[in-house]
């Protein structure tokens, strides 16, 4: 239904909490209990706090690079909230949030920025791709996984995620048409969050909004305010029921900003304006949804002050864990590539092992 | 035993693998209604439906990444690119996922997948159509290359690839897909992965070449032994991992080694086995390894493809040098 | 002006002149001369008559395989000849109409598909790029030759030509998303002519039209009928116009059918049916311009007959040229990869040559 | 004479052509307003204008594609993948066109065109980000592949790359952008391309490598010379075409050699050194020549790369083995 009413065409943006808190389209209020919502409320926070002592860990030289989330709180944590657990991600590179949303141990995200493949080890139970770096190739991942189910008659959703530079590239495009060719059950979410590293999303495209980059591949789009978990979970929560329903993919594109650097290796500041990032702050996704809450008796300060230290204490702990058990193992550079080693990895290993040997190394 | 061409010994593994595990799953650009530019999918769609043997749009990359994440979910891709040289929009893929999956994530996620193309030349066709890429798939760690010469070899390796459960390229020599039949089993059977084969024995020197390249490289050894020279011939069937060891052991006995292929000359697998040659049996060599390849060129249009295929006389010729080596 | 009256969302097709060669949109009727539609008409035949030729030689086994073009004449030529001199064409392989619009020789056109690069050198004077082979893979080129043109200060269009097929590639996307961000002066031509091979229209894409594909990329996009020269003209005329007055690129749309064969290496018959292919037969481009041409009085059936045989000569003289002076010269194989041979290529060709020399083969 | 390092060579040697030839155009993803994620193209924007240094979209296969066209109509694009890694979307232009076009029309189109990519590990970066691709762009005839190691030669291998009338791929080592200073000409100057360079002259082994890798064979060299063995380094820095002169003199002189580079060993440029070696100096040879290389593994995140990369002293512990072969 929303979905008819927001055409991309006609510049129109689904919001349904405005910056001050406020419901403004109280029509299209997703069904989520006031449970519900305080959990995505902890989510986001978790998300900020554990994602504040990443980049700290890594300015002190503990973490490698990182790619922060400040201000895509709300686009992450409401769109995975809309998944069932059977339903699958597909991520990039920068969710952190979606992450969390999906039940995934901090221990394990923080091991892949700390440089470990074992970062990347999925537990069974969650239906989490690693970690995808080339941009947009894994929107291609997404679409087999969705059609697989259907195929099989598994009643699966694949959601994958990616932002506003990836859109530009032929991954991007041939993903979403095969989608729609084959009514693969994916959900598109695209984070505008305006830059891709230093350039800005006017020289990705000269289509006004991203969202309708689906009328070319006969599927919906539309565009939602990122920031406003409601407009982000609602969306969503359509796309992802329209899926279920064997209806094919939508492509949603949640409006938003990224506070913080590109990665702890970018420095904002040499290709934007402080006055561009202050108006954003203003709009902060996690700042809006405790109006909101507030208002409503939901949350108090203190719960909130006690909330953010509670995360503050978890990524802590996850951190140490990690540095106590985060280095490589040498031989698992060499066994998992194939289900059985080749003789030339064997050989190669059994070499090397033998120099460290004779050093004394090992 | 029926009498069968390595285009139906295709079909027929295909066929058999899908009627073994419903999970595999083929699908590429006209390879289900029609059944394939060559037809090695003819009637697969017929026989197990639109649901598992179907036809993709037009977009390389998107075979093989839908078909990693099928595979994550599940099931077992064996894809095609129409031809060799229309792989390339999907090399990203390959390199960083098909052949990374299993290793980033390690093990968590597979890619039981086959990705299957008809490679070669000599077959009088248009630019891109007569490409040998093995050479780049053999340096991406992650896969399996391989590379049937025979009706026979290539029903056993296929089926081999498609129950292995890691990414295997299968290049399939087109130029011989109808050249000749072979008496084929009917019941199914396996031909392991990174294990050659010694073709024909003999004791003067290793010929080792794959695919379309071995009728050449037989033929080679037929015109030298007329001439008194008896080379013992190695299929190599798999290009990653190769097979070490039945290099090793001829080229022991023979102390000679000449590598055969279609690919351009500079960075092909040829360099390669000269390379492993030298560091597992240098002090055997009766005269250096060397190599007979297309040149380091694109493959020509037909009016001049003649000329870059290695023949059985060039063969012939480059045997004839490295066997009179200094004598 | 034309574009906004034809919105593909709104499933407006482009007709001016219709099956019975009745001009059914007269207010649109392009500025051509009763001339140059004569023009338009003889190249239509020519470029049948001569796709027949190369049909007939390649099944005597003279030339190789080869790409036909019967059905999609009105297509090519009629967007060929809204092209000036100093503009551009990149074409991909089914584009003999366009090629001998622009000028090109049959001598060379034949010599390509006889198998001898030298067929794909393009005199100076003509701006067509060779055959592409690697679907959609041209687009690229184009943008860029259109891109540089404006750079540079230069007043010259590109026109690309590609199929329904091409759509579904990473490239395609990428080059249009591409020409809209830099406003790069492209006109992108897509004949769809119902197949890619025997993939039909509708495996490709999920969106009802090919058109609307260019709301993607913020570029207008209209569906033509692409078996009449005029609205394939006019289409065309604009696009190349806004695209010389720095209004960017279009997405043309001629919605057509492939009557033939898609090469002499394949048996449509497997793949549709004879009623389908009769249905559009019925369509033909040009007995529909010639009704228009003899109503008109600009045409009689013997000139017409005249006009045939004129042709059918000239492809009989032009492929006896190629038989005789076809033959690849051995060292053209090393001689134009690199403006000088490496030393590498030196030697494999000497060492070739010495092999044939002993052969007595040289 | 300033002293300069690598990463301000490139900029330097992108901004002296830039003035030189108007026709130059830089373009990649951040190449423009921000100067590069690295810096290489720091100010260049600034001085010349958002019309000759500029950000593209984010896609490679068209920064490739798109400069191709322009390298036809009139124009030297020096475009930017951010990392070689990244270059794979690329591929397809690259070897379909780039490496073909003027072979293809015969002369009559040519692709003048430099595509410049950071290469390499050692950075601890994220995956992807420490690929040495080298040895595809090697097989890949119609390309030239070039491999700095030092300002220097960088500034004039750039420059004699943006004027070369064929497509160069300029693999920057971004281990050491910025790891030494070296005095550099500020006037411009070529270095040609395809031209080896003895950097340490030696009797006892010939020890070849590139870009990053000069300096761990050129420590290990060190290492060899305290223990009384006295290596030749070769820096090869075209690694295609090789010059094959100066790789088979110095073998023939030393009877030894090894190829050290990052790359997995399997179907890397070592091969094809060891069979260029094994074709023109066979007679020579007193040991096997071998490889250090990477592992046949992807490049492994960045808490395992220190295993990965060869050092000085696994580089050491080779040179022993061949030096003592058979003594
Ligand atoms: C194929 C490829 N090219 C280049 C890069 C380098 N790179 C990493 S992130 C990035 C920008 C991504 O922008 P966007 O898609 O908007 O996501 P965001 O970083 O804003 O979340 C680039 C260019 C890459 N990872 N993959
Ligand atoms: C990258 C690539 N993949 C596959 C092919 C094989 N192929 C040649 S033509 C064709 C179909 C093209 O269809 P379309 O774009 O509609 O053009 P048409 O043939 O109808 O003119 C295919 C799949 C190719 N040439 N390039
Ligand atoms: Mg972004
Ligand atoms: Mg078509």
């Amino acid at each position: 239904m929303i979905f008819k009413d927001y055409n991309p065409l006609e510049k129109k943006m689904l919001q349904i909490m405005d910056e001050t808190g406020t419901i403004v389209k109280p029509e299209l209020m997703p069904d989520l209990t006031d449970d519900e919502i305080k959990e995505i409320y902890r989510l986001m926070v978790k998300t900020r706090e554990t994602d504040k002592k990443a980049l700290m860990y890594q300015r002190q030289g503990r973490m490698l690079t990182y790619a922060p989330n400040l201000g895509q709180e709300a686009a992450q944590v409401a769109s995975a909230f809309a998944l069932e657990k059977r339903d699958w991600m597909v991520p990039a590179f920068r969710e952190l949030g979606a992450w969390l949303t999906r039940g995934a141990e901090l221990e394990m995200i923080y091991l892949y920025w700390y440089g470990n493949e074992f970062g990347s080890y999925v537990p069974e139970d969650l239906r989490i791709l690693p970690v995808s770096v080339p941009i947009a190739s894994h929107l291609q991942h997404a679409v087999g996984i969705a059609w697989a189910a259907k195929l099989q008659g598994k009643d699966e959703v694949a959601i994958t995620y990616f932002g506003d530079g990836a859109t530009s590239q032929g991954d991007f495009s041939e993903s979403m048409n095969w989608a729609g060719v084959y009514k693969a059950p994916t959900v598109f979410f695209c984070q505008n969050n305006q830059f891709a590293i230093s350039v800005p999303r006017g020289i990705q495209t000269a289509a006004e909004t991203i969202a309708q980059k689906a009328i070319a591949f006969g599927m919906p789009g539309i565009q939602v305010d990122g920031n406003d978990i409601f407009a982000v979970y609602a969306a969503t929560k359509e796309a992802v029921d329209r899926a279920r329903r064997g209806e094919g993919p939508t492509l949603i594109e949640a409006y938003t900003y990224r506070l913080g650097a590109h990665t702890t290796s970018d420095d904002p500041t040499r290709y934007r304006s402080n006055d561009e990032v202050e108006e954003w702050s203003k709009r902060d996704p996690i700042d809006r949804l405790k109006k909101y809450l507030l208002s409503k008796g939901l949350l108090t300060e203190e719960e909130e002050a006690q909330i953010v230290e509670a995360y503050g204490k978890l990524a802590e702990e996850a951190f140490k864990y990690v540095e106590a058990n985060g280095e490589t193992q040498l031989e698992d550079i060499f066994k998992y590539h194939y289900k059985e080693m080749t003789p030339q990895l064997v050989e190669q290993m059994e070499e090397y092992k033998q120099f460290l040997r004779e050093r004394g190394e090992i | 035993m029926a009498a069968i061409n390595l285009l139906q010994a295709v079909n027929e593994a295909l066929r058999q693998e899908m009627k073994r595990d419903p999970r595999v799953i083929v699908f590429g650009e006209d390879v289900g209604y029609e059944g394939g530019v060559f037809r090695a999918t003819v009637d697969l769609q017929k026989e197990f439906g639109k649901d598992r043997c179907m036809d993709s749009p037009l977009a390389e990359s998107a075979i093989v990444g839908v078909g990693i994440g099928m595979a994550i979910n599940g099931m077992i891709p064996v894809v095609e690119m129409q031809f060799s040289g229309f792989s390339y929009p999907a090399f990203n893929q390959i390199i960083s996922h098909v052949a990374r999956m299993r290793n980033r994530s390690r093990g968590r996620y597979t890619v039981p997948m086959v990705i299957r193309m008809p490679y070669g030349g000599g077959i009088r066709a248009l630019e891109h159509h007569s490409e040998s890429p093995e050479a780049f798939f053999a340096h991406i760690p992650g896969l399996k290359v391989v590379m049937p010469s025979t009706p026979y070899d290539t029903k056993g390796l296929l089926a081999a690839a498609i129950r292995d459960e890691d990414p295997v390229i299968f290049l399939e020599p087109k130029r011989i897909y109808r050249a000749f039949k072979q008496e084929v089993p009917e019941e199914d059977y396996i031909i392991p992965i990174g294990k050659a084969k010694v073709v024909r024995e003999g004791t003067d020197i290793t010929l080792i070449a794959w695919g379309a390249m071995m009728r050449e490289t037989l033929k080679a050894a037929e015109l030298a032994a007329e001439k008194g020279i008896h080379p013992e011939v190695i299929d190599l069937r798999t290009i990653a991992p190769i097979d070490r060891d039945t290099v090793i052991a001829s080229v022991k006995k023979t102390g000679r080694a000449i590598i055969v292929h279609e690919a351009p000359k500079t960075g092909g697998i040829g360099g390669e086995l000269m390379a492993i040659i030298n560091e597992k049996a240098f002090l055997h060599l009766e005269a250096p390894p060397t190599r007979v390849t297309g040149f380091d060129t694109p493959f020509p249009l037909p009016r001049g493809e003649q000329h870059y295929l290695p023949s059985p006389e060039r063969i012939l010729v480059k045997i004839q040098e490295v066997v009179n080596y200094l004598t």
